[in-house]
């Protein structure tokens, strides 16, 4: 498939025109995975909460966001003194010396004596959210891990096999500032208890594998982790593991079997990997960025992170900003920017002012499509995109302009999905092939209208009867198309037949 | 996908943690209240949904879920509704928690059951009117059932459906890849009970195909399960192509005897033929799984048969009637009276060896062996302790340690080698064997090659005695084929020596096993049959007259040991090593031609039924017997089938009690009995007949004449020829 | 005169004598008569490969006016199924040219000689069994 | 109900035809006569090769096999046939060999003991 044929993002500055094809050619990684459902729910139950309707959900976040700053009106722009990635664009120094200047590793010993408790507490606190795409509550997550061992070793695994296509933050992280995520995995291990953390780095991140390692090695070599890491008597290791090109990798269970070597087929749940993970011990998988963020929010404090955002969506976020826009970046930006904002900040705009945009996807491919007039006012945060029929995904925001063939641009999408389905369990793997083949059809219009509705119905009855989420992400990129762009669809299906007319009548 | 390696490797406690559904067994924790479509049932936890429903008489549909297989979960239609759950929840792998609302007939449990159906038949051939699954496809019956009434598939006329390869995995495995759904039931067959890691997927996606990885041949002695296995006709048996529909075929249920496992199988006829044999659920014996011998050397039973009773003219054998064939065996046996012995294969009967008894008791002759050898010496066959599996099948996954003692159990019984795996995997079971090594499919210790290994247990200076101690329910199962050897009885009676140690103690817990690899062998003792056929040669100066065959076709007595005036009777029902010997051929029937009985390795009396009638002018073996003693002027007192039972179960009540397993005692006796002999012991190191696969096909008549199995051992001999072929997998 | 003689019947003598002249005198006539139960005379329209003579002679009754003299050497073991299919239109009034003069006749060399009815006879068709045995029994070796 | 009780004990029987056993004997020897005078046209008429005396001989064997019944019903059925089959024969409905079956035994009688039964195959 060449960039050509993809033809959403002509040009692109945020990587080189090879590494972004291949980047789209073998998406892989990070997948909302199941969680993303059950948080979904805890989400719209976060909604409800407003009038009470769920007492006992609402006293977790409730606790989360007490002491929360309160809100300011504005989100955005983040002062450069707030920036937790402060090497985002390789400018600095990205080993241990530079690392140390830029304050990673400091009283990191002070953090990881205080315990596991306080650690849990400080992350409750400042209200982080998994940046993996599901946005489940990271401290009630790494809670689960921390009683006591049943004599089993305790594992966390990162996932590192970032290929949701249009996400590209965990990248820059991994090659400009490895030793946010060693000292990440360092504090969230000790938060777990776990014995060793894994990361499952994606086999493209050749460059970002190599930098890691390195970064690994450093930290080894200045006691850092290892035997007794850093002085505070707590045994910690850290191995890479590098994957072999595909996506469904980027699934937690499936992340898990990759590394115990067998085929990467996400498992069922439950069990669930807190208490049968990898090598059947209690493990957990959670995203690059919120491993990285987490030595900061100890060392700033909870609070500091919270008080950016709306409650509930609180914190910094790295942004991808890709497709059509005149700058193509990853940014670190307030949570609950607007969109507009983002855009026009950030990215120089949309190519041809913000009227020539047509639709935005606001969290990777697997998220639905919002149309322009619901991007004017759209605020960047999990609650309002959910409110938008979307959802804040991984925060790659895909941006096409005018000039975009949406059927065709949604088709693409789909043979994506349809060659990273992993063919385990039936809905997915027969499901997407078909909507593959329909939207194929679409793309010229040979179809009837009826056929709209029978894909709606298709892409439901995916959603949610598969073992993990791929197949949901699959059947979102659809639905956002017939909601919003139906009469587009419908338009070139006339044109065609008319044209089969005019042929037929000229035979 | 295959998780069961990952089982061993793990923890006790974790692995407690994993085998959700055996969790339960001990401790009887409480249980918790869940309602299937408003009926209120009470279930352990750590069942499932699928499990509580079915407690109730609620058949969920499923493809993929198997009850003796691991949970896959991938086919998503057992999905069903669960109050309060925001998406449906797959039956089989679900859990259920307390006070759940299973809905199976809802809305939404409907629609995601016909979306799953619809997904499944988008790829799917619609070649059922040429498919051999057709009438037994579960695909079909739940299409018919939860599927929508039409399709609205309208890619068939842009791109059609996909096409799939098919594979070569066997001459007894046909596949048609592109009807397969994707259950990855037969992979997970091949790993977890056959423990043969050849299946599996390859690719991704809908391009995800179940394979052997490189063309190969699926190498397992269990390999026909997965035809049963397969929900689709993606799987089908080669032998049995295009022969018959399943509603047209009719089915006896009957007993195997191609091993002394006797395994429960259904035979399938049409127009007096049997068309397949299929196995029959037996949870003690077979569970439900049958070997491929069993399964497909059906086709001997039609070829290389004795169709008519046949004397030698003038050197040849020739056809002739049952008159003249009567007439002259009866003057021969007359004539020889005293001096007339009798050697009984492995395929014949309870009904015919006690007539032939009879029959022998009254011309005045004692001379009634088997063809199987077994010591002598000492109690020997007396007390049946010391010839039958004690512990049973089933004690197979009671045990903690299994000392196997010169027998591979994974050719001689291939179910009983199923159920130590089954054993292994999920129980923790150890364990051992003496003898050559062997791939026995799972991890053993090997602790010896001969017989000097067992001296050492018997005195206890081997490092192994103290595991054998140490175990809480020990079984030692000993290779009847070992006590063939000169040194037979020591072997035995050290063995025996070692179990009574062993049992002490241990609540009724027998130790002792012998792994008998005929299927009538366990009959024949139980109804006093000697066993030392070849003592007959060795009073020299006064061969037998008459040698009487009854199935006796392994060659134990060769033509050429017997003077030229030995009159030879064979009776039997293919022509081999016995008929091509004899002077005179009696045409009997196999086991699916009459109503026999049989006892299995353990002591269970079990029993075949009439499928077809034999054929040509064939006749069921003991009327032969009864017909010959009529003639011969030495009546034996039974004419019709429940008369000859009354005098079984005179000599031997637990023949006819059956399927039940009549227990041996006098363990004790039967060692003090043999303690002489433990001293004798040799030096050679034991040896099993059986070691390869290509060993396992043909080892009776019946397979030796089949087809299909004279194919595998050619398949197998070529698969090992081919630079895929591993030593270790077969 | 001729009245006179029909009268008296000697026209049919003349008649019976000219028949018999016809078809070879006293012997062949009677040999024929014992052939065929009667005789009759006729123009000879054509012979065929096998030697079977076929007459003619409209004075009969249509039906009777087109017979058929077997070849000889069948001498009473004749039947209609020894007419080969050529002659078998012009025999059965489908045509009235026969094989030697109807244009339409195609010849190929494919076209395989008449025969005629075995049926009866030891050369007559069996048919046999294609299915294989249901039993295959066993043949002792030969010594 | 006490109608019921008081009913006799033997039950009484609906005729066929005859009242009584002297009818019934009438109606079997008319049959027998009638037999008797048809037999020689029977024999000419559809060339049995049998005499008419030897079936003759034959009429009085089937009628001699009935000739210790005395159930009046039964004996008006067996009449009735022969009338059904005399009628046949007369009309030539039934053709030699049907009238040539009388003379022979068309079923094997069954093996009663086991050694005959082996040798026929017969379980």
């Amino acid at each position: 498939m060449s960039s050509v044929h993809f033809g959403i993002i002509p040009s692109s500055r945020f990587a080189s025109l090879p590494q972004f094809v291949s980047c789209f050619e073998n998406f892989q990684g990070q997948t909302p995975d199941e969680n993303m459902a059950s948080a979904l729910s805890l989400c719209r139950i976060g909604h409800l909460q407003k009038v009470n309707l769920c007492p006992v959900l609402s006293t977790i976040q409730v606790r989360n966001n007490a002491d929360a700053a309160p809100t300011s009106k504005t989100y955005g722009p983040l002062s450069d003194s707030d920036r937790i990635f402060t090497n985002l664009y390789g400018r600095h120094d990205w080993r241990l010396k530079g690392a140390l200047k830029r304050g990673d590793w400091y009283k990191t010993k002070e953090i990881v004596l205080k315990g596991a408790d306080w650690i849990i507490n400080e992350v409750k606190a400042s209200g982080l959210r998994g940046r993996g795409g599901a946005g489940f509550p990271s401290g009630l997550k790494w809670s689960f891990m921390n009683k006591p061992s049943d004599g089993r070793p305790k594992y966390l695994c990162v996932n590192a096999d970032e290929g949701e296509p249009g996400t590209c933050k965990d990248r820059e992280i991994m090659r400009h500032d490895p030793h946010k995520l060693v000292e990440g995995c360092l504090v969230a291990g000790k938060a777990m208890g776990a014995q060793a953390a894994y990361i499952y780095i994606r086999g493209e991140f050749y460059n970002e594998a190599s930098n890691m390692q390195v970064a690994i090695s450093e930290a080894y070599q200045a006691g850092l982790i290892g035997k007794n890491a850093c002085g505070t008597g707590y045994d910690f290791d850290i191995y890479m593991h590098r994957g072999a090109g595909a996506y469904i990798c980027g699934e937690e269970t499936a992340l898990i079997e990759s590394i115990e070597g067998k085929q990467g087929k996400p498992r069922l749940k439950p069990p669930f990997p807190a208490d049968v993970g990898l090598f059947g011990c209690p493990t957990t998988v959670t995203n690059v960025e919120t491993v990285a963020v987490a030595p900061t929010i100890c060392r700033r404090g909870g609070a500091w992170f919270a008080s950016f955002g709306r409650p509930r969506n609180t914190g910094t976020k790295l942004f991808n900003i890709s497709g059509h826009v005149n700058n193509p970046c990853t940014v670190e930006e307030e949570m609950s920017v607007p969109l507009r904002e983002l855009i026009e900040r950030h990215a120089g705009g949309v190519r041809g002012g913000w009227d020539n945009l047509l639709f935005v996807i606001p969290g990777g491919s697997s998220t639905p499509l919002i149309p322009k007039h619901v991007c004017d006012d759209v605020m960047m945060d999990f609650d309002a995109l959910i409110a938008a029929e979307t959802s804040f995904g991984t925060a790659a925001v895909i941006v096409m302009d005018k000039s975009t063939d949406i059927i065709k641009a949604i088709a693409r999408l789909i043979v994506f999905y349809k060659h990273e389905s992993c063919g385990q369990c039936t809905p997915c793997r027969e499901g997407i092939s078909w909507m593959h083949k329909m939207m194929q059809r679409f793309v010229k219009g040979d179809a009837k209208p009826a056929e709209i509705d029978m894909l709606w119905e298709i892409s439901k009855q995916i959603e949610g009867h598969t073992i993990c989420a791929l197949g949901d992400g699959a059947a979102w990129p659809v639905q956002g198309l017939i909601r919003h762009f139906r009469p587009e669809i419908e338009n070139r299906m006339k044109q065609y037949a008319n044209c089969q007319e005019a042929v037929a009548a000229k035979n | 996908m295959l998780r069961t390696p990952l089982h061993r490797a793990l923890l006790p406690c974790v692995r407690e943690a994993l085998s959700v559904s055996r969790a339960s067994a001990s401790t009887a924790p409480e249980k918790i209240e869940v309602f299937i479509d408003d009926k209120r049932v009470l279930v352990e936890p750590g069942t499932t949904v699928l499990q509580a429903a079915a407690l109730v008489g609620v058949e969920i549909p499923r493809f993929c879920y198997h009850e003796r297989l691991a949970v896959a979960g991938n086919c998503r239609m057992c999905l069903v509704e669960v109050e309060k759950s925001p998406k449906p929840v797959a039956a089989c792998a679900m859990p259920v928690m307390k006070g759940w609302r299973v809905k199976t007939n809802s809305e939404m449990t409907k629609k995601a059951r016909e979306g799953v159906m619809e997904f499944l038949l988008v790829n799917h051939p619609l070649d059922c009117p040429i498919c051999d699954q057709g009438g037994e496809c579960d695909l079909q019956d739940q299409s018919m059932a939860f599927g929508s009434d039409r399709s609205r598939f309208t890619d068939i006329d842009h791109s059609g459906k996909r096409a799939v390869e098919d594979k070569d995995i066997g001459p007894l495995v046909k596949t048609i890849m592109t009807r397969c759904i994707h259950c990855t039931r037969c992979i997970r067959f091949a790993s977890e009970v056959a423990g043969i890691d050849d299946l599996g997927t390859t690719g991704r996606g809908n391009d995800m195909q179940v394979g052997t990885y490189v063309e190969k041949m699926f190498l397992s002695e269990l390999s026909g399960n997965i035809i049963d296995l397969c929900p689709v006709g993606a799987l089908t048996s080669k032998p049995y192509s295009f022969t018959a529909r399943p509603w047209e075929t009719r089915k006896t249920e009957s007993v195997d005897v191609h091993d002394a496992i006797g395994s429960n199988i259904v035979v399938s006829t049409r127009t007096g033929e049997v068309l397949r044999i299929l196995p029959r659920v037996n949870e003690e014996v077979n569970e439900e799984w049958l070997s491929d011998k069993s399964r497909f050397a059906y086709d001997g039973l039609r070829r290389q048969r004795l169709i008519s009773p046949m004397l030698k003219v003038g050197g040849q054998l020739a056809p002739v009637d049952w008159e003249d064939a009567l007439v002259s065996c009866a003057r021969a046996l007359v004539e020889a009276g005293p001096h007339s012995a009798a050697i009984v294969g492995g395929l014949a009967d309870a009904e015919s060896l006690i007539a032939l008894k009879d029959l022998f008791n009254r011309l005045g002759s004692e001379q009634l062996f088997t063809e199987e050898q077994f010591p002598v010496d000492g109690a020997a066959t007396d007390l049946r302790s010391s010839y039958i599996l004690n512990n049973k099948i089933t004690g197979v996954e009671e045990a903690d340690l299994i000392l196997l003692v010169g027998t591979n159990p994974r050719f001689e019984a291939p179910l009983l080698n199923a159920r130590i795996r089954k054993s292994y995997v999920h129980n923790e079971l150890d364990i051992a064997l003496i003898g050559p090594q062997l791939n026995l499919t799972y991890d053993y210790t090997h602790v010896g090659e001969g017989p000097d290994v067992l001296k050492q247990l018997v005195s206890e200076s081997h490092p192994f005695a103290r595991k054998l101690k140490a175990a809480k329910k020990p079984m030692i199962i000993l290779g009847a084929q070992q006590l063939k050897r000169p040194d037979g009885a020591a072997i035995l009676a050290s063995v025996q020596q070692i179990s009574q140690k062993l049992g002490k103690n241990k609540d009724g817990w027998k130790v002792l096993n012998v792994l008998q690899q005929t299927a009538s062998q366990v009959a024949a003792l139980d109804l006093g049959y000697k066993t030392n056929a070849r003592s007959i040669l060795e009073n020299g100066s006064n061969p037998p007259k008459v040698l009487f065959l009854l199935g006796a076709d392994e060659g134990v007595i060769q033509r050429s040991d017997l003077p030229a005036s030995t009159y030879v009777i064979y009776q039997g029902h293919h022509g081999d090593v016995g008929a091509s010997m004899a002077d005179a051929v009696l045409p009997g029937a196999t086991y699916t031609e009459k109503q026999g009985t049989y006892v299995n390795t353990e002591g269970r009396a079990q029993q075949t039924l009439v499928a077809v009638t034999p054929p040509g002018m064939a006749r069921e073996d003991w009327k032969i017997i009864r017909a010959l003693s009529e003639v011969s002027g030495y009546k034996l007192d039974f004419d019709t089938l429940a008369e000859v039972r009354l005098r079984l179960e005179q000599v031997a009540p637990n023949l006819v009690k059956y399927d039940e397993v009549e227990e041996a005692n006098f363990f004790k006796e039967a060692s003090e009995l043999n303690k002489d002999a433990s001293a004798k012991l040799g030096n050679e190191s034991f040896d099993v007949k059986l070691k390869n696969l290509e060993d396992f096909y043909m080892t009776n008549s019946i397979s030796r004449a089949s087809e299909t199995m004279a194919k595998c051992v050619q398949a197998v001999m070529k698969q090992k020829q081919s630079k895929y072929y591993e030593a270790q997998s077969a | 005169m001729s009245s006179l003689m029909k009268f008296i019947g000697v026209d049919k003598i003349q008649k019976a004598i000219q028949i018999f002249q016809e078809n070879g005198g006293l012997k062949a006539s009677l040999i024929k008569m014992l052939r065929n139960d009667e005789l009759k005379s006729g123009t000879l329209v054509g012979v065929d490969k096998y030697g079977n003579r076929y007459y003619e002679n409209n004075a009969y009754f249509v039906g009777r006016n087109r017979w058929i003299e077997y070849a000889d050497h069948y001498w009473l073991d004749y039947n209609a199924s020894q007419i080969p299919a050529e002659w078998y239109g012009w025999m059965h009034y489908k045509t009235d040219l026969i094989p030697t003069k109807d244009p339409n006749r195609p010849h190929h060399r494919w076209m395989l000689d008449h025969t005629e009815n075995m049926t009866g006879t030891s050369g007559q068709y069996t048919p046999y069994s294609t299915n294989r045995p249901k039993i295959e029994a066993w043949i002792p070796p030969k010594k | 109900m006490t109608s019921k009780l008081a009913k006799p004990v033997v039950r009484q029987v609906k005729p066929l035809l005859s009242l009584d056993k002297e009818e019934a004997r009438k109606r079997a020897l008319n049959l027998y006569k009638a037999w008797y005078r048809q037999i020689p046209y029977i024999v000419r008429d559809s060339y049995l090769p049998k005499s008419v005396e030897q079936c003759r001989a034959k009429l009085r064997e089937e009628f001699e096999k009935h000739r210790n019944l005395t159930d009046i019903r039964v004996i008006d059925m067996l009449v009735i046939k022969g009338q059904m089959e005399l009628k046949s024969c007369a009309n030539k409905w039934s053709q030699s060999c049907h009238i040539m079956n009388f003379f022979k035994e068309s079923y094997e009688q069954k093996p009663k003991d086991f050694l005959s039964k082996f040798m026929d195959g017969r379980p």
